[in-house]
């Protein structure tokens, strides 16, 4: 029996220019929230949360915003190397963050500063990478959120033994169960490391979740150059059930990262999540969209801006007044001088720790590369390496 | 004669070596619309097409997996590799297919691939972003590894490289790509594989390729003052290496400094320490030295000027060469 | 939507002992040929051939399979390092070779001995490299069958951007179009490479037919320890039509190739074939299939040969009679002598020729190490490298 | 005191291993029932379980990928690469991810993998099976490359490479695997990171680890009878590389052959020879040596004694170095 494509070949060929990425997900999007505030209901899908879990998710998205604003303007005057702005996926973000558990395990690549802020880890730290002055500089193990990956898909694979060795452990198989958790992007779909990932991990029924934040674009690659049919349908071909959320939508995004999450702990496996998002931003502080992107697709975007439909949602419900507002804008603020004063005063490292903690214990070729170094910055000309 | 950046020499370059001839294709990631994170292909895509300059899907083993295909196919593909970082994942393709085909094969399938894979640090950048990986390359058989410093050479190695039969990996300098010269794009370039002498000195050689070249210069500029006379080699090609011009230089000054960014432990500056102390044994009157980065991982960027070897490691070697 | 596994989760976790491998492939087998040689129809799936080509088909199973044998034979004495038995393959590897048109292009792995038959390769050839006397030594271009490739699952992106090629020169979309086919085994399947070249291949819309033989083991590793559902089923993650074909049917294989092979011809893309085989005898000559696996699994797929099959088909449609055997008894054993003679004869390759072909034009290291080397061999102790 | 030949060796060391700390896996393509193609893992699975001892998907970056998440999770993998030519799928995974965590993290990602390689040639094997690659991983910051030469080293040094809290990469010399010799598994090694002058001489020092130990120790025996005397010097390690005992050893002999398999350019023997040259600048009589395999990829097996270093090439270059 033939098994039919799931989607027709695209009509075009794929070398001819790229059309606007789509801002229409397709019925299959799971969302809870439309674009204008309203609830709605899904039959697979659902969050019951109190008020105040509300208003928190909100505040988070406000001050996670807050974060990236202040770190792009920072990176504009000269004080980090660059920043990749989380803007517009402030909503898969917090969402899937907030619905992790405390003992689950986190896998970033390099834009998920909503993830770090739900996992509590400082937002300084985040800039202390963008600056130069560390590769991160948080536990992993503390935190229980991994450093910053930057080779696209490899940290899937790190997710995925993870999560094997919660098997081990025997964290697996009750609500009581542990999770690791994926992140990586449309773009990083590619990369034969995740799709190895997708084969331990169905082999093994490790219990990983893989949150593709699909924000239409890599750099300038749109998403239909990676992919012909939509990414959440790639865990078709590895067996495992995936799911497409509209990832602007914080109480879609919660809903499904949760089940999905509950499903691994619980002895379920793995589960791919398509978050469909939109990349705001340039790629990076270095990018330059104009180059390939049309305005227009981001005016249609802005439309469903994750912050407001959140906004309207506790407006309509009428969750929220004006101190509420008032006092998440100062808190706003606060954060953000905060980061701003931190990151200014942020000291350059030693240059000598360069050679530290390279291996656990320093080899006698970085200690006397030390020593020399050492020596050559205090002026005495050293022996040996220059 | 154009004054020409890097950046822009091999821009022109590639656009001269798709002219020349048809089956030259650019592929990688964000090659197209967006001309590359450094630009260099920019406006290439406009010019010839989607079906020459392609952007491809982000994954570098495919990118040359696929680029050996379409060799095979009698194309001759420019791949890039959009950070020396970046490169690992297609490390099998390069090493164990691309290098090894034509011996495989006994010479019946050539592998015209060129590989360009801007390198080296002092961009401030995040991790994996400033790696020189050269010598994991040059220890490849079958590889031919070469490295641009400036704006002329850019301009004629690109097309050089492209016209080879043999796969090359073509480093540039990031760090230097908007570094300007004049460029006369009418010249006849030397082979492909030879050094060249960029300045000329009696007391000690430099030994440098790709962004340390500019360092070296600017070294041998800064010992003038102290009555040096430095003399520079641009290896330009790594591998095969142009030993009979390096031999030359230090018969001739006696004294050989190594410069590049990569780690010094089995770097590229101990295979030309081996070779010049085998072959220079009685000839030269101080060891071979190596100013190298660190046998670290590359430092976060607020330490890469520690990391890098600068004008001032460079003289402290020379001193200390001098002091044998 | 929550996206349902195709397949439901493996009742036990991988890591218990696995049981013996499959040896039903289930209702979406692709079958034209019971194993009792009875020749069935299948809505989809026809072949249509002459009587001789039906005889021809039957030779080139028996050659084949004798080609092994002699090979595994030459092996056991000495003459061979190491050889890669097709034996159970047959069926798959003739369908799918003699479904290819002559523009066609193959890319296999290192157990392709049938396709190499099919498209003229001197079995000689294969011994040689086998015998380490090269790596292959026939030209890719002009058999249009590219060298073994031994490090798995890489050619399969070879084949995808050869397919590139034939969209870029026009040479796809018709009749007399082109198409790639890439040969590998469900071990392979789990290479990042191969999943990569699913993604080319599908961007691309790449005209490649990818032809996994599943014969169950991946060396002592069966197939249930690479994924859990059908392989054929990868191809849903990617958007593209998979089928499973009975790999013991030459029939069968023979029209699931043709068909496949001439959509990508006309412009239509990849197919991925899941040929369900059988390798019945060891991985390779170096390996004891008795440390694991059960012998009954072996009993059990004997009942499918491939060679059986046809000949029970050929006498039931009476196409042959003990002529017809006579002659290719005669004709398997001619073959079978020459290249045992061949291969006793085959002369080591000169030390020197190490340094030719490294690069299109030697360079000054090697010439010298050549010239150094042909000193020393001499008995002269040259200068230089020694 | 019992017999046991380098491959058993390696199979008892880990067992104790595993014995002694439970969170040591072993993972790769069939090390289970099989036991591994060379048996190494023989019986592991079967008495530590499916749990400890585990056949993995056939896909290397899988392999070491996983086992850095495994590492995070407290335990202690020991990945099976089946040939020295199957590592390369894996290399983003170990150049870029594994070597780096440990620095990445600034010290509090401990990354206890060690990588076990049966590496070289000498088997009569296809294409990609007898390769060398252990110059790539030494110039790798990171990460810590050994090699055993012998059953008891390798009985050891398996144990104490997986105690590492580094990641190593182990190499094992695959044609040496059946040789035997007596094991006391109750000795107390010496630390993991010392060569060790495995045999004595006066007249020039032989450097070499893994197969080419065996090598260079025939090679001493058989020059013994022209009245040389060759020290014979077992790296052991190679990166760190132990460079007090070489120093002391080539500051008595005053010569220096530096023998391996892998190819000469760039390789770990230029390492040792420019470092040598640059420390003993005064005090050797020679320039230092290599034997090595040939700067092209491995040939087809008929031709692999002309490649690989022999003993007659070893004293062919001793008499070169004499001859100084
Ligand atoms: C292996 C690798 N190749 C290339 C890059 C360079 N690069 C950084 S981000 C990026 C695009 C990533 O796209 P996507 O996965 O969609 O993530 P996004 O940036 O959109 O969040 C590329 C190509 C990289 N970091 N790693
Ligand atoms: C990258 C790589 N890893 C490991 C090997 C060693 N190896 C050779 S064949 C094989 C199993 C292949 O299984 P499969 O793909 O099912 O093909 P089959 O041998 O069954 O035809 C392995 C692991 C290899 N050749 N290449
Ligand atoms: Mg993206
Ligand atoms: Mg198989």
């Amino acid at each position: 029996m033939t098994l039919p494509a799931t989607a027709a070949p695209p009509a075009a060929a794929p070398e001819t220019t790229p059309v606007a990425t789509s801002t229409s997900a397709g019925p299959e999007l799971v969302q809870l929230l439309t674009p204008e505030g309203e609830r709605v209901s899904h039959p697979d899908y659902d969050v019951d949360l109190t008020d105040d879990e509300y208003r928190a998710l909100y505040r988070d998205l406000v001050l996670v915003r807050r974060i990236d604003v202040e770190a792009t303007a920072l990176q504009r005057q000269g004080e980090l190397g660059i920043w990749a702005a989380l803007l517009g996926q402030e909503a898969a973000q917090v969402g899937s963050g907030r619905a992790m558990r405390a003992q689950d395990f986190a896998f970033p690549t390099y834009r998920e500063h909503g993830v770090a802020w739900c996992r509590g880890v400082d937002p300084l730290k985040l800039l202390g990478l963008f600056r130069g002055a560390s590769n991160g500089g948080w536990d992993p193990q503390e935190k229980r959120f991994n450093l910053y990956t930057i080779v696209i898909g490899s940290q899937t694979l790190h997710a995925t033994g993870y999560a094997m060795g919660i098997v081990k452990d025997g964290a697996v198989g009750s609500d009581d169960g542990e999770a690791a958790i994926a992140y990586f992007g449309d773009g990083a779909s590619s990369q034969g490391d995740v799709n190895e990932a997708f084969v331990w991990a169905s082999v093994y029924n490790a219990p990983v979740v893989f949150f593709c934040q699909n924000n239409q674009w890599g750099i300038s690659t749109p998403t239909d150059h990676q992919t012909r049919i939509p990414l959440y349908l790639r865990a078709q071909g590895f067996g495992f059930p995936g799911v497409r959320v509209d990832g602007n939508d914080v109480l879609a995004s919660y809903a499904v990262t949760r089940k999905a999450l509950d499903d691994a702990r619980n002895g379920q496996g793995p589960t791919l999540i398509e978050a469909f998002t939109y990349r705001m931003g340039a790629h990076t502080t270095s990018d330059d969209p104009t180059r390939y992107r049309l305005a227009s697709e981001l005016e249609a975007w802005k439309l469903k801006d994750p912050l407001e439909r959140m906004r309207s949602f506790l407006y309509k419900q009428q969750l929220v007044d004006a101190d509420f507002f008032g006092q998440l804008d100062a808190d706003a603020d606060a954060l953000a001088a905060r980061i701003r004063k931190g990151c200014l005063e942020m000291p350059d490292p030693d240059p000598l720790s360069m050679f530290d903690d390279v291996y656990d214990e320093i080899t006698p070729l970085l200690e006397q590369q030390r020593a020399t170094y050492e020596a050559y910055l205090s002026g005495f000309a050293g022996e040996g390496h220059s | 004669m154009t004054s020409l950046t890097i950046a822009k020499a091999l821009n022109e370059g590639l656009r001269a070596a798709m002219e020349r001839d048809p089956k030259v294709l650019l592929m990688g990631e964000d090659i197209g619309k967006l001309g590359g994170v450094f630009r260099v292909t920019d406006g290439l895509q406009k010019d010839f097409g989607e079906d020459r300059v392609f952007d491809t899907p982000l994954a570098e083993s495919g990118i040359i997996g696929t680029a050996i295909g379409l060799a095979l196919r009698g194309y001759r593909p420019v791949c890039e590799i959009q950070f020396d970082g970046f490169i690992y994942p297609a490390y099998d393709q390069i090493v164990s297919q691309l290098a090894k085909i034509h011996a495989r094969s006994k010479g019946s399938v050539k592998m015209p691939v060129t590989i360009r894979v801007p390198f080296g640090g002092g961009i401030g950048a995040v991790e994996h972003h400033s790696e020189s990986p050269e010598a994991y390359f040059a220890h490849t058989a079958g590889l031919k590894v070469v490295a641009c410093s400036n704006p002329l050479d850019a301009h004629f190695m690109i097309q050089q490289a492209i016209a080879s039969d043999d796969p090359v990996m073509f480093f540039e300098p990031k760090r230097r790509y908007w570094e300007k010269a004049e460029v006369d794009v009418t010249a006849s370039p030397g082979p492909l594989w030879q050094a060249r002498v960029v300045r000329e000195g009696t007391d000690a050689t430099l030994i440098a390729y790709g962004p340390m070249v500019r360092t070296c210069l600017d070294a041998a500029t800064a010992a003038e003052q102290d009555g040096r006379s430095l003399e520079v080699v641009d290896l330009r090609s790594l591998s095969p290496l142009d030993y009979p011009t390096v031999f030359a230089s230090v018969r001739r000054t006696r004294r050989a400094v190594v410069v590049h960014e990569a780690p010094s432990f089995v770097g590229m500056g101990a295979e030309i320490a081996a070779r010049l102390s085998e072959e220079l044994y009685y000839e030269m009157e101080a060891p071979v030295l190596r100013v190298t980065g660190f046998d670290t991982p590359y430092p976060p960027s607020r330490l890469e000027e520690d990391f890098l070897p600068d004008l001032d490691r460079v003289l402290h070697a020379v001193d200390r060469s001098m002091g044998y």
